[in-house]
């Protein structure tokens, strides 16, 4: 029998490490929220119900050339196209060695050049103008390179998503806009942001292709993300895809998600979380097998907790370094 | 009179004005049903319902856009900015329209809207929860920036932002919000814009500032006080258009003047504070004119000891006043 | 017979009083350029060639009530919600009495609170949220009257147009989103502003109705938008009509059009100019006879040179009247 | 050297930077086949292709937070707004991101990014397309701002300001482009951002100004000189950051200090430049800071009359330097 990611051109090997992308994203958000709760750190936000979406994302892409405009939830996406997690904790410690910003922004500001990882602020939806500079600087000087740029669905509705969406139509840029609808936008439901039935509607306004899919099913979302790149490359412009996911932890630890929600909802959402259904569908395969599941866990738990004590005992930034880095250091002025 | 919070002022203020005027209105992300995410607009919902009280999408300038619509149709909308930080994408609407409304249709129209945001340090906000942005807009004829500092200027500020005719950008010190207590009374009053007040007497310094820093200044002062030297503090209150004659007053009082913001130093508004000192009451100055601010960065980092290195506090206040007395 | 007019429920006067605004407005809009070339007037802007499309919207809109957004190509649209030749002049003279702006703004910039003719500024789209925001405030004071906004397709490109559609979608309102395609802003043509086929595919990611129509016909146009009314004010919620037009003039007098298009594609477009066009449908269904037609004009040339003698010998305002009207002067400051 | 307008200064300049290097391109409203609606690109799109001159949709967001993408990779954009009027869309993609991507990201990321846009009054632009829009970004840390006010100044800058590794808003003043001609060496050349110059040494009064009003004042002090009053003339041409040290020299030199800005007066550039010398050469000085700008109402009118009104002039400037002088 040809399994289902067989069909998709992905082997066992590639799909094992999809789920461990996934699993180690969970492990470290996990640990994020205790290092929180026990007053470590004082802010996590989460990538819990979105680790499918991104993983199946980021594997439809060439991680050794492409590019990502990643937002705060991409935990599992970064950790995809090559931070560590050494680098993750290191962000959520805010030490100097912090790749994304030396401890300057908050945790989940990923960035990082020399992975591709394009920096972003908190503003949403800016990042998604600077994918599609990208791409088109990288048509200017011969580079075959894609982008995909992620948002919420809150996001989507930001004037900057239209204004750089209707450019990359016009140029037919290789960009994948890339839509993780959790269903909140902190504690406000899509029907109060959205007035149509999927974001994805919104592509025939930008000439793009668009396609909603199951975001808790990393091949679904594998499947259309290719696509969407193979159409980029082939010079066919950019594509808007939405992962329908859900949002399983509040909107951040500042957040207190029973004042807007039920526990029941947030309970049900739980039982199609895309690390438990993805692990049963390798189990089905026979490729997460007890062992290597076993292995799994006590490696990622080794990886975790080297982290968190390579990073709480990292220092911080010095005092003085607030002054560095306005300018090019180089340059005048 | 009751002792309450700098947000439980803002809160009840909100409270009172949509009692008492129906055609008062609350917009933003996340103010209604969860009541905010710093609960400024607690309550709002559960008596005034989802027409009046209303949860928009994520777009800031169609959340100011269309509160300037409903105000162009004489409702009196207040816009909540969720961090002042985010207001950035609404400056269009809010400085080429709602600030040029009257004026460019020669009074035909016209946006009573207030707009609300927490902005400020301190909180571990890190670049883009920390932002002072008063400096942005303070070059806005039409618009008017008010930056109360106590609960009691809060209620009654706020009262009189949603009561003004004009646009009014009402910024809420996010670190005083559960910080700062006083005394507020229950009833209805409202407070002028467009005033300073003096919030302390004295005759060696005076302390011209707003927001949170008053209180830093009140801290610094009151251990100065015991070394016998007193400072005068000014409260700005409203910081843009500025109190001319309430700034000139009190730099001459003392002939000594420190000019405190938690903004960026260069392009802040004490910058043009110093400019009307130092165009009205030169001569009436023993002291250079000093400013202490944030340094020119782009905004505080998270990391704790970058924060405090950027954040203006009462030692650093302390420090510039006795550098001043001793001058 | 049965005529297209009377299928679509307008009596042969209305149809007439159609025609007039048209011609009112295409004639002010002639004698506009004349006191231009002749240094009268240092700008115009111009409604050449979307006259058709204009009044085929306000008649479908109730005149007395409803409220309008318009923008700077729109004087037909304002003579139609009532505006009068002189201060339409008035505007143009930048005179004191200009009821827009007492000469303070560009000719163009149409406001007048007693017609509920939205003020606007220069800076495009941003209307486009103030005629949500206005059905916003009369739902909440129990008034059904319903706004239409317009603007250019270029101009559909803003973030502002995204975000207060999605807005008018969420809320339902009564919103008609009335874009006046044409074909070029400034000098950029639609391939290189718009990757979508019509500006009306755009609707359904707002959960709105669309519809694109011819603009050089007033009927069509006039269908479109009473549909669209209807919807409103049943609370079936906002639509985007897409009206196809061809501007006429130069953007205005500072351009050069032959730059950038042919003087055969200009004069291909006046053989469907809808002024032309129009008339012709009249006379065919002899509404439009020769002495209607001879009165008519002769009517609005008295109209246009009575205007123009008018606001030529108004006064300016007073050079320190500049100081005025920053903020309410009742009030405090 | 050729004597040329100063539109075609910044014409040249886009013309040879684009030669040199091929990472340079254009981007904005109506740029290309057009050449701009001031023509400031005029033969760009013939020379080198629509791929590097790019005719964007009317999205001002887009245009900048497109160029940061791009200039991110690596390219160097030179985008144009066609009226600074109409930044304000793109003031979150200035402000929040190209501004502040080096600082966050700890020196990973930068945007060499080139922001041109038209300022400035007394074309019959009116309330839209009159507007000095400096005051709102003159607080931003990680951006500049170049206003030159030569076609030598013009060229020189525009060409640092392209190779600039950090974003650089570029305001070329609208009515100067035909109205100012000069020397322009047709060779390669650029000049330091951040540094002001004196454009005429004179020990009376200190008139420190920028863009078009430094010709405004070099004209009042033409006439002054007859008189017999000699007037210092400090062209800031950056006017973020300021350079402290020409400011405070300037300033000095004669101990009277007019400052004149087209802008608003309360919030403007000079503010900071008042606050620079009250801050460090108080002393210096024998007459109060003055200020000449243009008042505070939300831009200049279109009518004639109100315009003239608005305006700043050389007879405005004359009789404000008298004054000084005569104090
Ligand atoms: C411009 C802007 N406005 C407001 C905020 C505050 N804010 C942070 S996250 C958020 C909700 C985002 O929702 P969505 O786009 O659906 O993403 P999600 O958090 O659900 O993944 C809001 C309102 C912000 N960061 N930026
Ligand atoms: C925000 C903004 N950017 C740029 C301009 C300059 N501008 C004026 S009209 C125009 C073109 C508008 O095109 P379109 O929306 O198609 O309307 P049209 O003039 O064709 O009717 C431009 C770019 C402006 N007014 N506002
Ligand atoms: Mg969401
Ligand atoms: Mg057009």
């Amino acid at each position: 029998m040809v399994t289902r990611h067989q069909k998709l051109g992905l082997d066992d090997t590639t799909v094992l490490k999809m789920y461990e992308t996934m699993l180690l994203a969970r492990r470290i958000d996990e640990r994020m929220w205790l290092l929180n709760r026990s007053g470590k750190i004082p802010f996590v936000v989460s990538c819990q119900g979105q680790e499918a979406a991104q993983v199946g994302a980021a594997f439809a892409l060439d991680r050794e050339k492409d590019y990502i405009g990643a937002y705060y939830r991409d935990l599992a996406l970064v950790l995809a196209f090559g931070m560590t997690s050494r680098e993750v904790m290191l962000n959520v410690f805010a030490k100097s060695e912090d790749p994304s910003s030396g401890g300057r922004q908050m945790p989940g500001h990923y960035g990082q050049k020399k992975n591709r990882i394009l920096t972003h602020s908190s503003p949403v939806t800016t990042q998604v103008a600077h994918a599609v500079g990208i791409t088109l600087g990288a048509r200017m000087k011969g580079d075959s390179a894609i982008s995909l740029v992620t948002f919420g669905e809150g996001s989507s509705n930001q004037g900057d998503f239209h204004e750089a969406a209707n450019f990359a139509g016009v140029q037919k840029l290789p960009v994948i806009f890339f839509c993780e609808n959790n269903k909140y936008a902190i504690s406000v439901p899509t029907s109060k942001q959205l007035a149509c039935e999927k974001v994805s509607d919104r592509a025939i306004g930008y000439g793009m292709y668009g396609k909603t899919v199951d975001g808790n099913d990393p091949l679904s979302v594998y499947e259309a993300v290719k696509y969407a790149a193979d159409r980029g490359r082939k010079g066919e412009g950019p594509s808007l895809i939405e992962a329908i996911c859900y949002r399983l932890t509040p909107h951040s630890s500042d957040d207190d998600d029973t004042t807007y929600r039920t526990k029941d909802e947030v309970s049900e959402a739980k039982k199609k979380d895309g690390v438990l259904t993805f692990a049963a569908y390798l189990r089905e395969a026979n490729i997460l097998t007890e062992d290597i599941e076993a292995a799994l866990e006590e490696k990622i738990k080794h990886l975790v907790d080297d982290a968190t004590d390579y990073a709480d005992a990292a220092p911080f930034a010095e005092p003085e370094s607030t002054l560095q880095y306005v300018y090019d250091e180089k340059g005048e002025i | 009179m009751a002792v309450m919070s700098y947000i439980d002022a803002i809160n009840l203020a909100l409270h009172e004005e949509m009692e008492r005027d129906e055609n008062v209105f609350v917009l933003g992300e996340d103010v209604g049903v969860k009541g905010g995410v710093f609960l400024a607009t607690k309550g709002l919902y559960d008596k005034f319902g989802e027409n009046r009280v209303i949860d928009t999408p994520l777009a800031e300038s169609a959340i100011v856009g269309v509160g300037i619509g409903a105000a162009m149709y004489g409702t009196r909308p207040v816009a909540e900015i969720q961090f002042v930080d985010f207001i950035l994408p609404a400056v269009n609407q809010i400085v080429s329209e709602a600030a040029k409304t009257r004026y460019r249709s020669n009074n035909d129209w016209s946006v009573p809207m207030t707009i609300r945001a927490p902005y400020g340090g301190g909180v571990h906000g890190a670049l883009y929860h920390s932002q002072s942005l008063e400096g942005l807009f303070s070059g806005t004829p039409g618009l008017k920036i008010v930056m109360p500092s106590t609960p009691y200027d809060a209620k009654g500020l706020l009262k009189a932002a949603i009561r003004d005719n004009d646009p009014v950008l009402f910024l809420e010190h996010k670190r005083a919000y559960r910080l700062i207590k006083g005394e507020v009374p229950e009833e209805d009053y409202t407070l002028p814009i467009g005033k300073a007040e003096v919030k302390r007497q004295g005759e060696d310094v005076t302390v011209i500032t707003y927001g949170l820093a008053v209180h830093f200044a009140i801290e610094a002062a009151d251990k100065l006080e015991k070394e016998g030297i007193t400072t005068h503090i000014l409260d700005l209150r409203t910081v843009y258009p500025l109190d001319q004659q309430a700034i000139i007053d009190a730099a001459s009082k003392t002939g000594k003047v420190l000019l405190v913001t938690e903004d960026n130093k260069e392009g802040s508004v004490i910058g043009e504070v110093a400019a009307i000192i130092g165009e009205h009451c030169l001569f009436e100055l023993d002291a250079p004119i000093a400013r202490l601010a944030g340094p020119d960065v782009p905004s505080m980092p998270y990391a704790p000891p970058m924060e405090k290195f950027f954040m203006i506090n009462p030692d650093k206040i302390e420090k510039a006043i006795r550098e001043l007395a001793e001058y």
